[in-house]
């Protein structure tokens, strides 16, 4: 498999930037680091009737992990936290492998031939994971 | 499974070369290394050597798949709960060492930790330091007649200060190993944590973390057929976690500014600076193949030796055997001594017989001193020790007196 | 005496074997292992594996015979006033360390190190860590516009609290050599001891630590085509022989007693537990070849390498160099920042092209900050380096951008 | 060369433990260890008009530490400082080597099979660099 990772479609979630810049009124707002690699994301969620409504978030980072963060901006708003829960499984899915595969939404296959270069996992899972934290920390609230 | 230790021999590159023949009996200071570790490391160092981490470039990509890889063979041997609690350090002392600054440094002044008259000096070595360094107490469980620790005494001296129990999981001059089940239970009672010294009992077969439910477990791999300057400390997670840093450098943080910095989450917080990658692999490959060797075997071939070389030396009147005589409980250790015969003279009149057995106070002087000695005469067997090896010390011993009375 | 870098490849295996063809220029991180450290490790490990220090059998004689050796090879490679003066240890972060404890348990509060804002998180960190533990005040030498150590500041900033001037001797992010004759005259005016990291350094020919007139220098054998897991610290012998003792163990103590222990002397008592015997007589081999080289010719072809990457660089509007352009007191380590491309990204494509560095912030946060980066992508040279591994480079960064714009 | 390490004359030396024991009226006391093997030697000296005219000393080593403390007993009293310093170059020589070797005194040569043992050479130096201290220390008093 020799499937290009820097496909169009990864470039142009990167350029666009869905969700650049920080959110007022935010339910939740948590920073990751990935200490290995240096990336960076701040990322803020807003909440309305149990659903995500709005992302907003400050990504230093990589190619790859600025579309997980465009993604995350464009994809989730409107799903509950169990939907974007879905998501990131099938993200899992779709770069380590998982007993059972889940049915892989086309949105995120761009992002399958990340699968084959292990030290890129982290870039890729980074925003998702700072969502996952987000959205625990908000249910606490 | 069938075990053919003369075949086994053919693994272990030195003992087919050695010229004369070597009786290698000096296993437990460093035990022959296995040809899967030799490969390991040469193949990492001609076809994947890189830095590991940041790196993307295809080399990198693979000596970091490898160093992670043996990290889970390691945390497989040890049947750790995840490979993150497998901390790879340069040996069983650093590992202690690691202990005794970073869990050490949570230790308030009167805080105690439990040791015994038994340990090797480095399983006490650093805890006298952090003594000095924090104002802890020592408290030594003393040893029964035949050099046993014993834990009849153990009810008795823990108190509720005792923060760590730390003791040899196997002893390196008698061989006895320490029955874990009560030290544990009487650390829970305390709510102490419980750390083995495993750099004498990984050679004789993969060891349960969790079956013991035991703290922290450390080991070198130069003694259990691995390369030298790697070694492992395996902590219970939420133990780990709760550590400070002890070594500062790259790999083991988050954001550094001058004012100050943050520190990246266990294993990697422990392991500053480039580790040791290539022997880390080989470490790998030979924990993974410790894991499938038929144990039972390999322990019935190692007591019967046992049962042979005592025998031999139980025959002689001028020989005192240190430590338990019985086969339960205890590896195939065996420290001797020979009535007004300094080790030193034994052990370089056997070498004449291509002996290899090793003469000192074994880096446990307390110990020694137990037995109202210097220093005594050792030999251990590994799993690839035969008869002939032992026979050759035995007939060995009868020159060594020749010689020197 | 001739020198020819095409030959010479051919004695470092991976080189040769890699498949497809690999343009190593990841070498500040690593750089590939000379064949005279791999057979020294192997014949080691086939013919003479030992413990060492205590055993009188003809392994055990061999085995620290060769390590003894090893150290004397490292002493002559520094030209160290004796081989006493050198400590093995596991690594350069391992020998910063070991320093921060043991030099630094001497300080006191309000003692001054002073570090600069060029420092690897190995020189940084670990006394940072020191701070916390004993409440001395680091200062930090500012850094010109090109990311040099700004020396003009040292005069102002040194006060008679400071104790030690620790530095980098090369940066690993812009190659910049340490003008170590003014550090050591100003720390000679106020009594401070002067520290050389010199991991980015020794790889570029043998180090005069007499000359230089220092007291510490630390290095590892991993970088400078030496074994993984090995490492230098050497020590004026009158600061040796004044530091306590960091880690606790086997081979480092006098007397053991329950009550206290006494310690040997330098180097052994630095050197707690089995040492990476095996490693350290690889890195003897190296730093005994290294040792032997032609390095004025080695210098002029890492320069004209040097010279043309810094040429194809600057030729490229998108491009900015990070620290010295000049080639005096520089190696020829180049960090650059490609507009608008994370240096994740660059790396990945140029891998493609078989045309290996390494992207991040080098373990140098602060320095990495200097610049106004999160990140850079840096090409290293080593020895072995030919014009094809600069023009893959070269023509590789055109793929970037036509693949990342 | 395979030259006998415990030849009768060793044997001999050590068991007749010359100097066994300590001196009371000593000029100078010093104890030494060698830390790699546990050997340690305490010893005293008693110097008269410049000579050295007695050694005792309680040693725990091996066989060649033992001949080594005991030929200095038999064979140092009556000898100036400076006339051991000799003997104990020349034991240095005959161990090790050196520029330009001096004559070695008959009485030493049973130690040169050891030259070829590296590691038994700090147990026969032991006694020597004991009493090269211990004569430092009375010198300074
Ligand atoms: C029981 C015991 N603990 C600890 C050690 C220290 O191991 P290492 O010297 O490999 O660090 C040893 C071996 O010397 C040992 O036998
Ligand atoms: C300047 C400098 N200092 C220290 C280090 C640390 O060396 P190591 O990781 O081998 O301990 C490095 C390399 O990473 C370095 O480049």
């Amino acid at each position: 498999m020799n499937v290009e990772l820097y496909q169009q479609a990864i470039k142009d979630l990167a350029r666009a930037g869905h969700g650049s810049g920080r959110l007022s009124a935010a339910s939740a707002s948590t920073r990751l680091d990935n200490p290995l690699c240096g990336d960076r994301i701040t990322l803020d969620v807003r909440l309305a009737d149990g659903k995500i409504i709005a992302i907003g978030h400050d990504t230093r980072g990589c190619l790859l992990c600025r579309a997980a963060a465009s993604w995350l901006a464009a994809e989730v708003p409107g799903s509950s936290p169990v939907q974007f829960a879905a998501a990131h499984r099938e993200l899992l899915a779709l770069l380590q492998g998982a007993a059972t595969t889940p049915a892989i939404r086309t949105s995120l296959l761009p992002f399958s031939p990340v699968r084959e270069h292990k030290s890129r996992h982290g870039c890729v899972l980074l925003p998702f994971e700072t969502l996952r934290r987000a959205l625990t920390e908000a249910a606490a609230n | 499974m069938s075990f053919d230790p003369k075949a086994l021999r053919a693994e272990f590159p030195l003992l087919m070369l050695a010229q004369p023949p070597l009786h290698y009996l000096d296993n437990a200071a460093t035990s022959q290394i296995h040809r899967s570790a030799l490969k390991a490391m040469s193949d990492h160092d001609m076809f994947q050597r890189a830095n590991i981490m940041r790196g993307t470039h295809r080399l990198a990509e693979a000596a970091t798949a490898a160093y992670e890889d043996a990290r889970a063979r390691a945390a497989h041997f040890l049947n750790a709960a995840t490979p993150d609690e497998v901390v790879f350090t340069s040996g069983a002392t650093a590992a202690l060492n690691l202990v005794a600054h970073s869990f050490g440094d949570t230790l308030r002044p009167g805080d105690e930790v439990m040791l015994s008259l038994a340990e090797h000096h480095s399983n006490l070595v650093p805890w006298q330091l952090l003594r000095e360094r924090r104002g802890i107490v020592l408290r030594f469980l003393p040893l029964t007649a035949d050099g046993r620790i014993d834990l009849a005494a153990l009810a008795d001296m823990l108190t509720p200060r005792c923060r760590l129990i730390a003791l040899t999981h196997c002893s390196n001059v008698t061989g006895a190993i320490t029955d874990v089940a009560t030290v544990v239970a009487a650390a829970h009672g305390v709510g102490a944590r419980v750390l083995l010294d495993g750099a004498q009992q990984v050679q004789h077969g993969p060891v349960d973390v969790q079956g013991l439910d035991i703290d922290f477990y450390a080991f070198s791999g130069h003694k259990c057929y691995g390369p030298n300057g790697i070694g492992v400390l395996w902590a219970r997670g939420e133990v780990l976690a709760a550590m400070p840093p002890f070594l500062g450098g790259g790999g083991m943080v988050g954001e550094v500014t001058p004012e100050g910095s943050t520190f990246a989450r266990p294993p990697q917080r422990f392991e500053a600076g480039t580790p040791a990658i290539a022997q880390a692999v080989g470490l790998g490959a030979v924990l993974a193949w410790l894991s499938m060797l038929p144990w039972r075997a390999i322990r019935a071939h190692e007591n019967e030796l046992l049962r042979r070389l005592l025998a031999g030396l139980r025959g002689r009147s001028d020989i005192r055997i240190l430590g338990p005589v019985d086969l339960d409980a205890r590896q195939p250790v065996v420290s001797f001594d020979i009535a007004g015969l300094h080790p030193h003279d034994v052990c370089q009149v056997l070498d004449r017989h291509g002996v290899a057995l090793r003469g000192g106070h074994h880096c446990a002087q307390p110990l020694i001193r137990h037995f109202g000695l210097d220093g005594a005469n050792r030999a251990s067997i590994a799993m690839y020790t035969t008869q002939a090896d032992i026979d050759a010390l035995l007939d060995g011993l009868n020159d060594v007196v020749a010689v020197l009375r």
